[in-house]
């Protein structure tokens, strides 16, 4: 489940695409669900999400949740975006690895002095005007060290 | 199979060349082009109706002439009984087409090919050739929403390294410092002043924790490589090397696996080093220079690692103590790297090779490795997700 | 060398799929792919471990994913020891996909190599594709300010056949009326009503003298091939065909030569046919059908002229006669061609292969060509300033 | 000389760049010559123009004056242009061989029921708003048979 919504200002700078596959991603994302695929004849978990299966190349995959729950395997901050990011820089984007064997990259919501390596995280909505879009923020209890 | 040799390799300078949409004269692309292929010819002292191949590194989408490789053929009057073709491939554009153009001499589909190609960008801003970029070197969906940079992934290697080894900030960043010394003995490099450690840390964040100065400029290019049969070769009685041996291996990744992984072993680049020297018959140790395509100070780090010409998670203390500076135990990136030489993406392989070629025919001037003999290079694709790599050594 | 074995072609029909931008559900140019990947190798009955080697048309501009060849070998996780890369040459890049996937395996590289792409066009109007096109089949500072458009030429190959030999414009459109009629037996086809003469002579005019139905609708398509080694084609169980042999060549022409020249010669198809037919020891009346690149209907008269299976000056004639109609003399394009198979432009030879390949296995259905064993493919640069050949053979 | 001038309507629809090297050319067209380039050492001339030598690949050229007569090789009527021509179709576009051994493909400003193979043709400018770009025209003469 997507416990936490982070406020954006604006419209995504670059909205992803739906599929008629996808859509059960994002619509998922939309409303608090956090899910991808895992194939049924050899139970690879994929993601992003597929609609043939990466490792045994069968078409039978199945939506699942999954627990949106990580650590960071690496991060950076970014000060030279492209234009349409311009307004959001800095900000910081990371790869994060989950309980489920998924490595996952993405936009870490994290104030940059409080990253590194290694931190639990927990995937978030990021609430933009136009739609919604997945990102990381610090995992609760994490902080009080 | 044919044994396939490099005879000539010209270029212009890398730098800024691409002209403003407004300016009143044009560069044009072919006109550029033309002057360096007729440069490669006559120092190959091969007539152009030996010419049968010409392998292209396609342009960016910047470039008006489309089609430009069938182009080029009817403006220079190319007839070809080889292939004519444009290749795109990330930062390995440059090494497949130097390996298709072999490939067209060494299956005697014609005894001499051109490996060759523009490269114009500069006059479109950083921040907006971004725009482009980041939807190559990412998932469009599901990565390029979140804000990815081409170079970002490359900063997630130096932050994951640095907590891996312990390396230092100064310690990666001593590749961008070595490197301009190597440029400031190199006329085709596009950073020649003195520059030090200090500098680079001074330097504008870019993608923490590189600064400008760790990653590569905006660079425009134009190269041609010919390549040519050992007979086309030793008739020519001009100097050139032959191609010892080759590898490659795509590691079915994209930027990073759908599954946790060891990021920063750079895998693809390793089994691309072990099946150039089983190719080659040849054991790391027994590489004498290396131009490794290497956009930002922490990836020539991680390549030379991975292809054993660096000590695994020392790489960058081995750098700070020189050991790849001219004169160290192996020279890397003699050229200047992508840092000071330039970075024409599309071209910097076909740089790469250029600068082999002149170091292997002891036509380095300065910068000249003393005895240099063999010679490695090496390209990617993404994070190093996949590598070509090539062997070349004094005929 | 290795011998090489065309293993299995799997396709999407040919039409209109590419999605509009405000379509709320988008056809993703992965997904469609990868659908395509999975059917290919399950009729080719190989792991996709055994797959060491991507060959990709490149996409066009409108494809949001970028560095297209990569990213679906990191979509589908394919592991490649040998090449992953994205190929461009007009009409010519489904072929240059394909030998070049041929090559990987003649050369030991893999023993299972993919030669494939997705073509999406149809949701932008011709007249602005055109804007970009236009700047591909011309000189964009000669030429192209005079407005001419990439079949332009193609039409003006007409105009002169018509004054040189007396062909009428109905016996060239014939090929239209032909490739219609093989069209509706082919599920593949982007067009499948039937058709007279009349309805081709009475459509909008284009280019003078070809109207509507002398020239390639747009169309959008997805195809992946399976080039195997003969070890693995005979371990497959599945039937499947061999390459025989293959020719090429450029003239060093771009639409035009800089002199005055016999146009409608197409010498260079005369030329890779020539090639060919001494590579494979054939002469062309051993050849039993030909799918040949020809997006108007006056070009499959000439390229089958300049190959050899039709009379120079008579091909016109020829064709309205039948003899280029199924159950004729020498079937030609029974896919049905440009005109009605449909034009995925970057594709078109890739799809000409797959109808080799089953025509030459039998598995032609209704359209099969009774004995059919050996087949010839063609496809072309500009004007036919190039052309590369192949001939398939039933294993 | 170019003796002909065809006055047009608006702005070339795309117009042609100019480097240092085709200024001479470009120039030539709005002062009233028709110009390319012949190797000094092979005597090749070659169109449209080139600063090196497609015969040798030698680099010594030099720029000459050349007929702007010929004859029509091959021609067409485009209808479906691109949408940046729409306005001017449908317009002739022709394959001109002149006395020089050249073939010049070019815009043909001749009535469409007068043009056909062989036709003599001169050069001519074509006078747009923004600027000149060369075209043929009937040539004097021919059109009172
Ligand atoms: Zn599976
Ligand atoms: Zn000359």
């Amino acid at each position: 489940m997507i416990e936490h919504v982070i406020p954006m200002t604006g419209n995504r700078p670059y909205p992803p695409r739906t599929s008629g596959f996808t859509k059960t991603f994002w619509d998922g994302i939309a409303e608090g669900r956090f899910q991808t695929t895992t194939c049924t004849d050899c139970q690879k978990t994929t993601f992003p999400p597929k609609p043939i299966c990466p490792a045994c190349m069968g078409a039978n995959v199945e939506w699942k949740e999954i627990s949106g729950r990580g650590t960071i395997y690496s991060y950076t901050i970014i000060h030279a975006a492209p234009s349409i990011f311009a307004h959001e820089t800095p900000y910081a984007v990371g790869i994060v690895d989950t309980p489920e064997r998924l490595r996952i990259g993405a936009r870490l919501l994290i104030p940059q002095e409080r990253l590194q390596v290694s931190m639990p995280v927990a995937v978030g909505r990021m609430e933009y005007e136009d739609g919604p879009f997945f990102g990381f923020v610090e995992a609760e209890g994490h902080g009080t060290k | 199979m044919n044994e396939v040799t490099l005879l000539a390799a010209s270029a212009v300078p890398v730098g800024k060349i691409q002209s403003r949409p407004e300016a009143p004269d044009q560069i044009l692309e072919h006109e550029l082009l033309s002057e360096v292929v007729r440069q490669s010819l006559a120092q190959a002292n091969v007539s152009k109706t030996e010419v049968g191949a010409m392998i292209f590194a396609e342009p960016h989408i910047y470039t008006k002439q489309k089609y430009f490789a069938t182009f080029m053929a009817g403006y220079l009057g190319m007839k070809c009984e080889g292939a004519v073709m444009e290749i795109l491939g990330n930062g390995m554009t440059g090494g497949l087409v130097f390996d298709r153009a072999v490939d067209e001499v060494r299956l005697g589909r014609t005894e001499v090919a051109l490996a060759l190609g523009v490269n114009l960008e500069t006059a479109v801003p950083a921040t907006e050739h971004m725009n482009y970029t980041m939807r190559a070197t990412g998932d469009v969906d599901f990565q390029a929403p979140a804000g990815f940079t081409p170079i970002s992934w490359y900063a997630m290697d130096a932050v994951r390294y640095m907590h891996e080894t312990g390396a230092t900030r100064e310690q990666i960043s001593s590749v961008a410092v070595k490197n301009r010394k190597h440029a400031m003995l190199n006329p085709l490099a596009q950073f020649r002043k003195p520059m030090t450690i200090e500098d680079v840390l001074a330097s504008k964040p870019i993608v923490h924790p590189l600064s400008l100065l760790d990653v590569p400029p905006r660079s425009d290019g134009a190269v041609c490589l010919v390549l040519a049969s050992r007979r086309v070769a030793e008739q020519s009685g001009q100097p050139y090397v032959v191609l010892r041996g080759r590898g490659s291996y795509h590691e079915g990744v994209h930027q990073i696996a759908d599954a946790p992984a060891d990021m920063i072993a750079f895998d693809a680049a390793r089994r691309a080093g072990k099946a150039l020297y089983d190719d080659a018959g040849l054991t790391p140790d027994q590489i004498d220079i290396a131009e490794v395509y290497a956009p930002c100070t922490i990836v020539e780090i991680l390549v030379a690692e991975a292809l054993g010409l660096l000590e695994k998670g020392k790489g960058a203390e081995q750098t700070e103590a020189g050991e790849t500076t001219l004169g160290g135990r192996i020279p890397i990136n003699t050229s200047g790297g992508c840092q000071s030489r330039g970075h024409p993406a599309r071209l910097t392989p076909l740089y790469n090779a250029l600068e082999l070629y002149q170091q292997l025919t002891s036509q380095a001037g300065p910068r000249q490795v003393d005895g240099a003999r063999i010679g490695l290079m090496c390209c990617e694709l993404g994070n190093y997700n996949a590598a070509l790599t090539h062997v070349l050594e004094t005929a």
